[in-house]
């Protein structure tokens, strides 16, 4: 069975993305983050602009451990992956 | 002592201003000092009064940085004990949405560990405030466009 | 709002580490912040274990250096509400000391305030502390030989 | 009739001295801060030491404000001058 990974989505991109979570299948052409944020902008424009490679106010969570954004991280099956925009609590 | 030095809690209704461990912590063989911060929803914003704000968080990562928060200050300045409690959902107008508290046995590092914490917690904890104005909700922006450089 | 934003006591019994004034600053319009610090007297000291201090004090100049502190603070940071109590005689080991509160709109201006309130008064407040040591009293030294610039 | 000023000792200072509080009648020669703490240091060598005007360790307060102790400040009717050691408060 291929890898599957869990993918999360909070506050502004939850909302405009219309969506929370997401199970992916990992394909042998999406085996890190990067891979990954690439094959999600091909959905469309709105998922470009907010988790795709080119997108600037994105932050990213491997495991629930904040990822350097311009990492290339390896995913493996169980993940969980979350995107979301720069926090603003406290 | 059997208070326990490290907390982190999310909590979903009012949140006091006054953390019940410091007094506590202020019984400690080397305690000198406490901080409390408080922060709290703001009645008066640019854009209006404001009526109350929403926060979303990440479940399970919220209390995972929270608590790395406390590891952080811990290994860099001698605190001795340290807690921070940070509401979730709708929190009306002047009620408290984070209240951090440290010990430590010099006033100096007291206030640098708490004032670390809340910079810290700012760029990295996984919540996000929308604020309620004229029956309005909508999401509050970041404070600058600069992405915080994650932990190592 | 009748609470008065700044005020100053010398107390001579137990004094909470939880300053009252704070739940009615959060409902101050401008108000995002508040920061609380406590000062008390530590168990374990360079001679051994303390069991107490006795704290001597100025009647009169006490109050008024109190509150030119506040005022110093509310001229250089946009601190809206402040509170500084002290107690005086005997102080039994983890008993507060100090408590300084202050409110401000944004958290490093009440962290800087109220750091700057108790630096401020560790070397301009006229309090002396006395050290109950194995049943023995000592006057505690000042923490250097330098005399603070007084303020003009 | 001569004036008249309220002297005040403090902590350390008034137990050494074996003194909390005395009213001193300004001499002619005695109208500075200054002046005050060389006649007291004629007292010997305890006052000398702590409040004279060679003693580098005493805080002065007039009025109950503190003074620059290198000030040479005119004293009046009803002043009220404390010495004390380097404060520990906090």
């Amino acid at each position: 069975m291929a890898p599957r990974i869990t993918v999360r989505y909070f506050a502004r991109f939850r909302e405009k993305l219309g969506l929370s979570e997401e199970v992916i299948e990992l394909r042998p052409d999406m085996q890190t983050v990067n891979t990954l944020r690439a094959d999600l902008a091909l959905r469309g424009d709105t998922w470009a602009a907010l988790v795709g490679p080119e997108a600037s106010a994105v932050m990213v969570a491997l495991n629930q451990n904040l990822l350097n954004v311009s990492g290339e991280v390896e995913l493996n099956d169980h993940d969980e992956v979350a995107f979301f925009p720069p926090v603003t609590g406290g | 002592m059997t208070q326990e030095p490290w907390r982190v809690e999310i909590a979903d209704k009012t949140l006091s201003p006054y953390c019940p461990a410091v007094e506590a912590w202020q019984a400690l063989a080397g305690v000198g000092a406490t901080v409390t911060f408080t922060g709290q929803v703001r009645r008066a914003s640019a854009l209006g009064d404001v009526d109350a704000i929403d926060l979303e968080h990440y479940p399970g990562m919220s209390e995972r940085v929270l608590r790395q928060l406390l590891r952080d200050a811990e290994s860099r300045w001698h605190i001795v004990a340290g807690e921070i409690v940070h509401r979730i959902g709708y929190v009306p107008a002047g009620e408290t949405i984070v209240r951090v508290s440290v010990a430590s046995a010099h006033r100096r590092e007291a206030f640098d560990a708490a004032a670390y914490v809340m910079d810290a917690l700012k760029t990295s904890a996984p919540f996000w405030k929308r604020e309620w104005l004229n029956g309005q909700a909508h999401w509050v922006d970041a404070p600058n466009a600069h992405l915080p450089k994650p932990r190592a």
